[in-house]
């Protein structure tokens, strides 16, 4: 269908067109048309990532889910000496594209009514943010991954300190600091292997070509310290214990669909690169550092949990459970076999949808009350039912409730981490535990109990547009839930792929 | 010795362009007097273009006066970028200096000389050129940092340039004199071939090398011989600072490369660590010094002193590659410098120009194409990628571990994570802070030029018929000097 | 480097450190007048000029005193605009101590 | 088909009260979710007969769940007698509580979200049951460990609901962990999670040995290890217990169908289910002997002095429960499910009665407040009365009793039996411990009934004044029950303990002992302990009524902190209160306070940029601004890289 | 014996006498005097030309720097009428630090220069061809190096320029003659006829 048609081109730059469209007809406009042009943004913002979103559907529709080949690849000379714009998306990129192009609208639906200032800027910036995402998981280039790996930072930043909370400029700081001192490391590394790549192919073929360099065989030393920076940059985007604690400070500063990005897709940056570069590119430091990582990642559960128990904000509680839930997915990872990298993908959709959720329900009663301590909020259920059923169901799918997708991939993870260390899978185990424990203690002060502060009264359920916002989601937690095949039989191919070429290497080595 | 003919003219036609005009255009400015300036200034415009192409069409490859004026496919792009360079600072400075009653033809004059005095240090080809070169240009310019002579601050500028720039012209002297000494000639060809046959480099030559890129440093302001660029950055009216952090730079950045890949090519030995230490010390400087400025021209003095350090580590690098991509680089920072500095000088209110950071508060509330304008240039200095700034970094630091340089790479990157603070934090006053001026309307040309080389920075936009050309012109430039 | 009756280039060479030194010392230790400084700096170009001279001498290439005739003119145009530049900064601070010139700094 | 009825009925149920309920009507939903379980419940008696005397199993897939590598499970129904039984007990008890919830919530707002929540846990009941891998046994598992957590906070506005209902939820969770890690072992051992598969590999597989947190284990123990700790959580062993009393905080409806009749057996019938794999680890089943029999003694301890009516009973079905599973643990897996299906007639039909009396009296749980109401409520007090009855066993051997005759006896014996038979310890102490908490179990539950209905009013009098009996819908729940739990042990008595000549069981079982011949006394213990049982309370609480204020008093020498003791449940909330809970709150906040905030940032990022400012400024201070400070670092920058080129130069 | 030690003891005395004076340059309180002290820096060095055999080069010092550049000195010293300030704590505070790192470069620049060299003893004389030493620049200045006369003449002008832009101002109130303005006067702006009416006078 495709044939012919740069169609990962198209899907990621047409919010990047709307974007620069919108500024364009707002410079032009006279003074009383810009005011025009801002209050039709949010509706350009979202015909335009419904268009996305159809079109990554129909990408998806087409995808050929029996070969583990990178598929709609496009590949145009760019910048020369090898770096080239390369697009194509395999088994483990696909759904992710589809996760963006699928929060997106939401958090443009969402916005439109809770944003009150700057609504262009802020159109223009999630637009913006959204081509960065698509193109992250499109790039086939290691130049073209890094351009838009690091570029989501910058509408990040801004959306953080622009709309953000009072402490916003703090947390966009921290956010920013984190993240640029872990990527800086990956370019370092991404220049070596680019320089490496000259030296094993010859100068003249020195490449950045993602496929290419995956089959280069690094020397075992270098690979150690390769893996370890490219760590650094993906275990801040993850993030890992002990580099989160700019997760909590961002979200809770972030607007909500701010937080709903972040949660969603951002976190998500971290767990693709692990499966992008450090497996295959360095899969003998990936095995050697697994025990690191599966500490790293139960330490981090349990921990983050823990915290997550004690948390008075809400979108702090959300985030350290955000924190807890990547545990899983790097553990996943690493456990380097097929459930645990089934489920490691599986789990970054799966949490990419609750969380989003999670902090969607947030921001409706946020909207209303303009706080969000736990401690303010109670026995909202008396005037929002639909509300906390919702709630209800996000909670448990956030807790792991078998029949929600939340279950499937932690089971799965753990399924794969126990195979490779029965401790390991112990510990994540208890951290499902925890999770009840500060799930339902969030439900309980907020949703359940008397209502007690009186400002509450006659707090109003949710709108149509709310739940035009969350009804896709809980059909999707369900559905998933119950059947996950819609996505492991995606990734299955490209997975079993990537662990054939593992084991080769790991073999040949 | 070879004999002189005037076809050998052909290789210095843009300098000669410029000599000559610099006389017509003196009379101009003299006898003129109600647009005089606007004349000069115009003349002035085109006389540089054509020193910039002149390069490519007419000068050819060879050597003049003894292989003492050499022209090949590397000084023909480094004029080029100067020339070009120099003629967008010279027509946006314009409005600046008409506002600031400053606008006097002698400006374009003094302009036409430092270009003048940059073409022959780029194409200099023994050690009486470069210095005359040096010279030219240097005088030019400490008189343009005091030009605005009404001004403490200016000239306050011109003064310390002047004292420094002398001591740093003292010792290139020496060190040229050294090299003098223990080659026994003047011209590069001479010492290249003194210097291959010997088996073990002379001190005396390696302490006069040394002495000599403490003086090119002291251009190219590279720590520890970059006291002066914050303070005259800072003091300087702005077109001519929009000016120094440019051109200068790259011609001496020219020379010094030519040095090291011409007479010195051999012993690299002794310059690479002279280069590295260079190129850490101003990153590292370039980086924490800038992070408590409160004036934005002070603050991107800084700024350069750290992307020197950038360029260094590519020459130090050395080789095809390396050179290349300390002219990629450079190219990039060109491109973004200027708009930077067109974007600075659109801070103006009613009372006048600002210069602090804290007067951007706000701006994108007030001004919005201003402040994407400016964000994304910041973002291309923080090297962020999705703008060109960062593959200045990628090309110029990927030749470092060729030579082995990787902790290099590692402390480069880590300085530009710094860096990115400052260059953030702009942005963050920018967007995130409260409303503190409305500028006035600003001049076409100084919108036209930040805009510019703001879309110049988005790679996506550079398709292959635009980068694939760049690149080839560069590689060839880079590989004329070997 | 023999110390004799013998006089040699490095004598020479040793007298141009000296006066190196001297002008360089001159410049950083100066703290009331900017003449000085600018006099120092003519030191140093001295210097420099008795080594190419030394050089020159020694090896017998004249080329090293054209250089030294070129150095003694540039160094003429550089005073001149280097005492212009101190005139200009004299008429906007009124005095020309070198602990006043910190205006900028930071 | 029928089965697919059986089991979505309830879900459909479940769904149009829970998404329609307030669309349309309380009424409404009620009638659809209690028709719909009726039917499920009628179809389920005809599943019962077809499999269990037609020996008509069957697998029924439905489709793909889980397909990951090896790892694949189904949405599947597994029909065999041992889910048939559950089927029967599960649809029957639910309808009855639907039906007896009409009465019972008559006056409440959140009807429809009651009937809903009610039917969602029968389908997550029956999921659990009918599954046919553990990935879907998982599924239900959790499922009803969430609607029990709904129910039991069904009345949000109560704190020490709330409390209660995440104290259910998070102690059956770790439970659920046990479970998951044995599915995971179960995947890794024998590289499927289905059943039949898994089962059929035992023999091969019985002398693997694997590690498991840095022991060397046998790999079926550990299965059957970490299952038994999840049914432990589900079931309310000892350890994992202090949810169950807590739960009573639910309305009535729910402890007799969750906390009594099916959620809490969901334990006992997954050891059943795993049968065979027990069977092959004889350490762990001794284990589940011990623990069950650990139990059935503590959990009655406790119920001897408990003022709280369902309380008593809620100790009651724990210690109940303590008896199936050492039934179980000693290997007659018959026994124990034989003990579980008329154990929910009876329990039910017990709690069901005490809500009947909590109505009466206006919501009164405390026993302190009741007494002498047998007039007042005839119905249900002759109803408790046979619930009573059928719980403590009453019969008399040889000629038939009431249902829980037959199948503690059964239990018992089968102790007995196991202990006679060679060196099983274990069995020995569940022996005696069963004999011993029969005892108890007679004792507290006639001084239930003598505390409730006899003797002098004690509460506000005039709560009397409204005391009346429960409406039609609500006694004939009981009735049909206590029907059950009269006649449910003569009836299937043979079915379920004579298997051998019957096939009832099928392949569901392994294969059973056989019926032994015991002594005579081993016969008649148990029902002489429950008549000692019987006469103490009698003389405590008819006859000198006050003794258990004298021995609470402490008049009796150490009787008072005994008592106090038995009263606080063996201080073991208490326990894990100081320990677990205020550790792990104390841990959270040293994690976050100090962890991420004192450590993390100050040295991470808040560090990384006072650092760098603090850099900053140094170098901002060295640029003075003095001609003579830049010239001098020139001159020093100079001198210094001149001597580090020469000594790099001279080596 | 003597006159062969003549030479050395001449440069002994000249070398002395230059130090000597340049460090007085720079020690001196008086600016005046450490003009003064310049030029005899400069008159020395002139000295040790001659006996290099570069006369043209020592003439054309003394020319070039005692006419001009040090008189232009004089004229700025005595132009801006400097104080004589006191000489500030400073000075002493920074000297030992400064010393040491001025005596360091010294030592480096001996070391690194004339120790290094592979014959220190060798004489220095100006190779005898029969060409005196004008000539011999003569020749070589507007052939050899033709194109730098040419570029520091432009040098020259633009010193020439730089300082008059920076110095030259209009003064209000000084009377210039403007040519173009003379020239281009007509005798519309230049002759006004006025009617006087009788009585009234010129003034209104």
């Amino acid at each position: 269908m495709f044939k012919g048609v740069p169609i990962l081109t198209i899907i990621t730059f047409i919010p990047l067109l709307a974007a620069v469209c919108l500024m364009i007809l707002s410079r032009l406009a006279p003074a009383e048309g810009k005011a025009q042009i801002a209050k039709n943004a949010p509706r350009v913002a979202l015909v335009t990532t419904l268009a996305v979103l159809g079109l990554s559907l129909l990408l998806v529709l087409n995808f050929d889910t029996t070969t583990a080949d990178f598929q709609f690849v496009e590949n145009v000379a760019w910048l020369g000496g090898g770096i080239n714009y390369r697009m194509g998306v395999d088994g483990i990129s696909i759904l992710f594209i589809l996760l963006t192009a699928f929060l997106t609208p939401l958090c443009i639906i969402s916005s439109a009514k809770s944003v009150k200032s700057r609504m262009l800027e802020y159109m223009v910036a999630f637009l913006v943010l959204e081509t960065l995402m698509i193109g992250v998981f499109c790039a086939l280039d290691m130049v073209l991954f890094y351009i838009f790996f690091e570029g989501v930072l910058l509408p990040m930043f801004i959306i953080i300190g622009v709309w953000g909370g009072k402490d916003k400029v703090y947390a966009a700081y921290k956010f920013l600091i984190y993240t640029l001192l872990g990527s800086v490391l990956m370019l370092a590394a991404m220049l070596w292997l680019y320089y490496y790549s000259g030296q094993v192919l010859g100068a003249e073929n020195a490449t950045t070509n993602i496929v290419e360099l995956a089959k280069l065989d690094i020397p075992l030393g270098a690979q150690t310290w390769l893996w370890l920076a490219f760590f650094a940059s993906f275990a801040v985007k993850m993030p890992m214990w002990p580099v989160h604690t700019w997760l909590p400070d961002a979200h809770v500063q972030a607007p909500t669909a701010g937080s709903v990005i972040l949660a969603g897709i951002l976190l998500k940056l971290g767990g693709y690169g692990f499966l992008r570069f450090s497996l295959p590119f360095f899969p003998d430091a990936s095995q050697y550092f697994a025990p690191l990582i599966f500490w790293l990642s139960v330490i981090g559960i349990i921990y983050t949990s823990l915290v997550a128990y004690r948390q008075t904000d809400m979108k702090k509680l959300i985030a350290y459970s955000s924190v807890a839930h990547m545990g899983f997915v790097t553990m996943g990872i690493f456990a380097l076999n097929v459930q645990g990298l089934q489920g490691a993908l599986f789990q970054m959709i799966s949490h990419g949808i609750i969380s989003g959720a999670l902090f969607f329900a947030v921001g409706i009663i946020y909207d209303r009350m303009h706080t969000r301590e736990i401690a303010f909020y109670g026995g909202i259920v008396k005037y929002m039912p639909m509300y906390a059923a919702l709630f209800m169901l996000f909670t448990m799918a956030n807790v792991g409730l078998p029949g929600t997708s939340g279950f499937v991939g932690e089971i799965l993870t753990m399924v794969g981490a126990y195979q490779v260390n029965p401790w390991i899978a112990f510990g994540a185990a208890f951290g499902m535990i925890l999770s009840a424990v500060y799930a339902l203690h969030l439900y309980r002060e907020v949703v359940f109990g008397e209502v007690k502060n009186e400002k509450l009264e006659g707090i109003k359920d949710m709108s149509i547009r709310e739940i035009v916002i969350m009804a896709p989601l809980a059909i999707l937690t369900i559905l998933l839930g119950v059947y996950p095949s819609l996505i492991t039989d995606i990734t299955a191919v490209s997975v079993d792929a990537l662990l054939a070429d593992i084991n080769a290497k790991l073999a040949g080595g | 010795m070879q004999e002189f003919s005037f076809g050998q003219l052909s290789f210095l036609a843009g300098e000669l362009v410029l000599a000559l005009s610099v006389g017509e255009l003196l009379l101009i400015g003299i006898f003129v007097s109600k647009y005089g300036a606007s004349i000069v200034r115009y003349a002035s415009i085109a006389v540089l273009l054509i020193f910039a192409f002149s390069g490519f069409i007419l000068n050819g490859t060879g050597s003049a006066f003894n292989g003492a004026f050499i022209s090949d496919d590397f000084s023909h792009y480094v004029k080029a970028l100067i020339g070009v360079t120099a003629a967008i600072t010279l027509w946006f400075s314009r409005d600046w200096l008409k506002r600031e009653n400053l606008d006097q033809y002698e400006y374009s004059i003094l302009m036409i000389f430092a270009v003048l005095g940059m073409g022959i240090m780029v194409s200099s080809g023994n050690l009486l050129t470069m210095y005359v070169g040096l010279e030219m240009q240097a005088l030019a310019l400490y008189v343009m940092a005091a030009f605005n002579r009404d001004s403490l601050r200016a000239s306050e500028a011109g003064l310390k340039y002047f004292v420094l720039g002398a001591l740093s012209s003292g010792m290139l002297l020496y060190g040229m004199s050294l090299i003098y000494g223990f080659t026994g000639t003047l011209s590069f060809a001479q010492i290249a071939i003194v210097l291959s046959g010997q088996e073990s480099v002379n001190m005396g030559i390696v302490a006069g090398l040394v002495f000599m890129l403490a003086g090119l440093a002291f251009k190219i302001s590279a720590a520890p011989f970059h006291m002066w660029t914050p303070d005259v950055y800072e003091g300087a009216p702005t077109p001519v600072t929009a000016f120094f952090a440019g051109a200068p730079k790259l011609a001496a950045l020219a020379l010094i490369t030519r040095l090291i890949t011409g007479p010195f090519g051999e012993i690299s030995q002794s310059w690479v660590q002279v280069l590295v230490v260079l190129a850490v010390m101003s990153m590292i400087i370039g980086a924490f010094g800038a992070l408590m400025q409160t004036n934005i021209k002070r603050l991107m003095g800084y700024s350069s002193i750290a992307n020197m350090g950038y360029a260094l580590v590519a020459l130090a690098a050395g080789g095809i590659a390396g050179v290349s991509g300390m002219l990629i680089f450079m190219s990039i920072y060109l491109v973004t410098v200027v708009g930077v500095f067109a974007a600075i000088m659109q801070m103006r209110t009613r009372d006048g120009a600002l210069e602090g950071i804290a007067d951007l508060a706000g701006l994108s509330k007030s001004n919005l194409p201003l402040s994407l304008v400016m964000t994304a240039l910041m973002f291309s200095l923080a090297g962020i990628p999705f703008f060109m700034g960062f593959f200045g970094k990628w090309f110029a630091l990927t030749p470092a571990f060729e030579a082995g340089l990787t902790w290099l790479v590692v402390v480069a990157l880590l300085a530009s994570v710094v860096g990115a603070f400052y260059y953030l934090r702009i942005i963050k006053t920018i967007w995130f802070d409260d409303q503190a001026h409305t500028f006035v309307k600003a001049p076409r040309s100084l919108t036209l030029i930040s805009s510019a080389s703001a879309l110049l920075l988005f790679p996506i936009l550079l398709l292959p018929f635009v980068t694939a050309p760049a690149r080839a012109l560069i590689e060839a430039a880079a590989a004329s000097l070997f | 480097m023999s110390i004799g009756l013998e006089i040699g280039l490095a004598h020479y060479l040793v007298v141009a450190a000296m006066l190196f030194t001297i002008g360089v010392f001159g410049i950083f230790i100066n703290r009331k007048n900017v003449i000085i400084i600018l006099m120092s700096i003519e030191l140093i170009l001295l210097a420099v000029n008795i080594n190419f001279v030394a050089f020159s001498a020694h090896m017998g290439d004249i080329a090293g005193q054209v250089f030294a005739m070129f150095i003694l003119t540039v160094a003429a145009a550089e005073a001149a605009i280097g005492l212009a530049i101190l005139v200009v900064y004299f008429r906007n601070r009124g005095n020309i101590a070198v602990e006043d010139i910190n205006m900028m700094k930071g | 088909m029928l089965y697919k009825i059986i089991l979505f009925a309830p879900l459909v149920g479940a769904l149009i009260a829970g998404l329609l309920g307030r669309r349309i009507g309380d009424m409404t939903a009620q009638f659809v979710t209690t028709g719909l379980l009726l039917l499920s419940a009628v179809l389920s008696w005809f599943a019962f007969v077809q499999v269990g005397y037609g020996g008509e199993t069957q697998e029924i897939n439905l489709f793909r769940w889980m397909d990951v590598g090896d790892f694949k499970a189904n949405w599947a129904l597994k029909i065999d007698t041992l889910t048939a039984i559950m089927l029967v007990v599960i649809t029957t008890v639910s309808a009855l509580v639907h039906v007896y919830s009409w009465g019972y919530m008559k006056d409440d707002p959140g009807k429809a979200r009651f009937f809903s929540y009610l039917s969602y846990f029968t389908f997550a009941m029956l999921v659990l049951v009918t599954s046919n891998n553990v990935i879907q046994l998982f599924f239900g598992w959790e499922g009803v460990g969430v609607a029990s957590y709904l129910l039991i906070g069904f009345w949000y506005k109560k704190p020490s609901a709330n409390a209660a209902a995440i104290k259910a939820f998070v102690t059956n969770r770790v439970g659920d962990v046990g479970l998951a890690l044995g599915i995971m072992a179960i995947y890794l051992i024998f590289g499927s999670v289905h059943f039949d598969e898994v089962f059929s590999q035992i023999a091969d597989k019985k002398d693997l040995v694997v590690p498991f947190l840095g022991m060397q284990l046998g790999a079926i123990e550990l299965i059957a290890g970490l299952l038994f700790i999840g049914a432990m959580g589900k079931s309310a062993q000892f350890i994992l217990h202090v949810w169950l009393p807590d739960a009573m905080e639910g309305p009535t409806p729910v402890s007799a169908l969750i906390h009594a009749a099916t959620m809490v057996t969901a334990g006992v019938f997954l050891v059943c289910r795993a049968a065979p794999i027990y069977e092959a680890a004889p350490f762990v089943s001794g284990i589940v002997t011990i623990i069950g029999a650990f139990t059935a003694l503590f959990a009655a301890t406790i119920g001897l002095v408990q003022n709280d009516i369902k309380r008593v009973i809620a100790f009651s079905t724990c210690s109940q429960l303590g008896y199936m599973f050492f039934a179980a643990g000693i290997g007659a897996y018959d026994a124990a499910m034989f003990h579980l299906f008329p154990h929910a007639f009876f329990k039910a039909l017990l709690f069901l009665c005490a809500g009947s009396v909590i109505v009466a009296l206006h919501h009164e749980q405390d026993m302190r407040k009741m007494g002498g109401i047998y007039q007042l409520v005839p119905v249900t007090y002759i109803l408790m009365i046979i619930g009573t009855l059928a719980l403590t066993g009453v019969g008399i051997p040889g000629l038939g009793g009431f249902a829980g005759f037959y199948s503690k006896d059964a239990i018992i014996e089968a102790a007995y039996a196991a202990g006679a038979a060679g060196h099983n310890a274990p069995a020995v102490f569940a022996f005696w411990a069963g004999l011993a908490a029969a005892a108890m179990t007679s004792f507290y539950s006639w001084r239930l009934i003598f505390m409730t209905f006899h003797g002098k009013f004690r509460g506000d009098k005039e709560v009397l004044k409204h005391t009346h009996e429960s409406p039609f819908n609500m006694t004939i729940p009981l009735v049909i029950l206590a029907v059950g739990s009269v006649l449910a042990g003569v009836i299937f008595y043979d079915q379920f303990m004579l298997y051998k000549d019957t096939g009832f069981w099928g392949q569901a079982l392994p294969e059973g002992h056989g019926k032994h011949k015991f002594p005579l006394w081993v016969l008649w213990a148990p029902v002489a302990v429950t008549f000692a049982g019987f006469v103490l309370a009698w003389s405590m609480y008819i006859r000198a009524n006050g003794t258990e204020k004298r021995i609470a008093a402490g008049a009796n020498g150490g009787g008072g902190i005994f008592y106090k003791f038995l009263l606080n449940k063996w201080y073991i909330d208490e326990l894990y209160e100081a320990t677990i809970i205020r550790g792990a709150r104390k841990l959270g906040d040293l994690f976050w306070k100090i962890g991420d905030i004192k450590i993390i940032d100050r040295f991470g990022p808040d560090g990384f940029a006072a650092a760098a400012l603090a850099g900053g400024k140094k170098l901002s201070k060295l640029q003075s601004g003095y001609l003579f400070h830049y010239a001098f670092v020139m001159l020093l920058g100079l001198a210094g890289i001149i001597a580090y080129v020469s000594m790099k130069a001279a080596g | 014996m003597f006159v062969e030690m003549l030479p050395a003891i001449a440069f002994y005395i000249l070398a002395a006498t230059a130090v000597g004076m340049a460090f007085m340059v720079i020690a001196s309180r008086n600016p005046v005097h450490s003009v003064v002290f310049l030029i005899g820096t400069f008159l020395a060095s002139a000295g040790l030309f001659v006996l290099m055999g570069a006369e043209f080069l020592a003439l054309l010092l003394i020319m070039v720097y005692v006419g001009a550049v040090a008189v232009l000195f004089m004229f700025v010293v005595m132009m801006l009428d400097v104080d004589f300030v006191e000489m500030k704590q400073g000075f002493l505070q920074y000297l030992p630090i400064g010393g040491v790192v001025a005596c360091i470069l010294l030592a480096e620049m001996i070391l690194v220069g004339a120790a290094s060299l592979v014959n220190p003893g060798a004489g220095v004389k100006f190779a005898e061809d029969g060409t005196s030493n004008i000539e011999a620049i003569g020749n070589v200045l507007y052939t050899e190096y033709a194109f730098f006369f040419e570029a520091v003449g432009l040098i020259l002008l633009l010193a020439m320029v730089g300082a008059i832009v920076l110095t030259l101002r209009k003064r209000d109130g000084v009377k210039t003659q403007n040519i173009s303005e003379q020239i281009a006067r007509t005798r519309e702006g230049g002759v006004e006829l006025v009617d006087i009416k009788p009585g009234e006078g010129i003034g209104s």
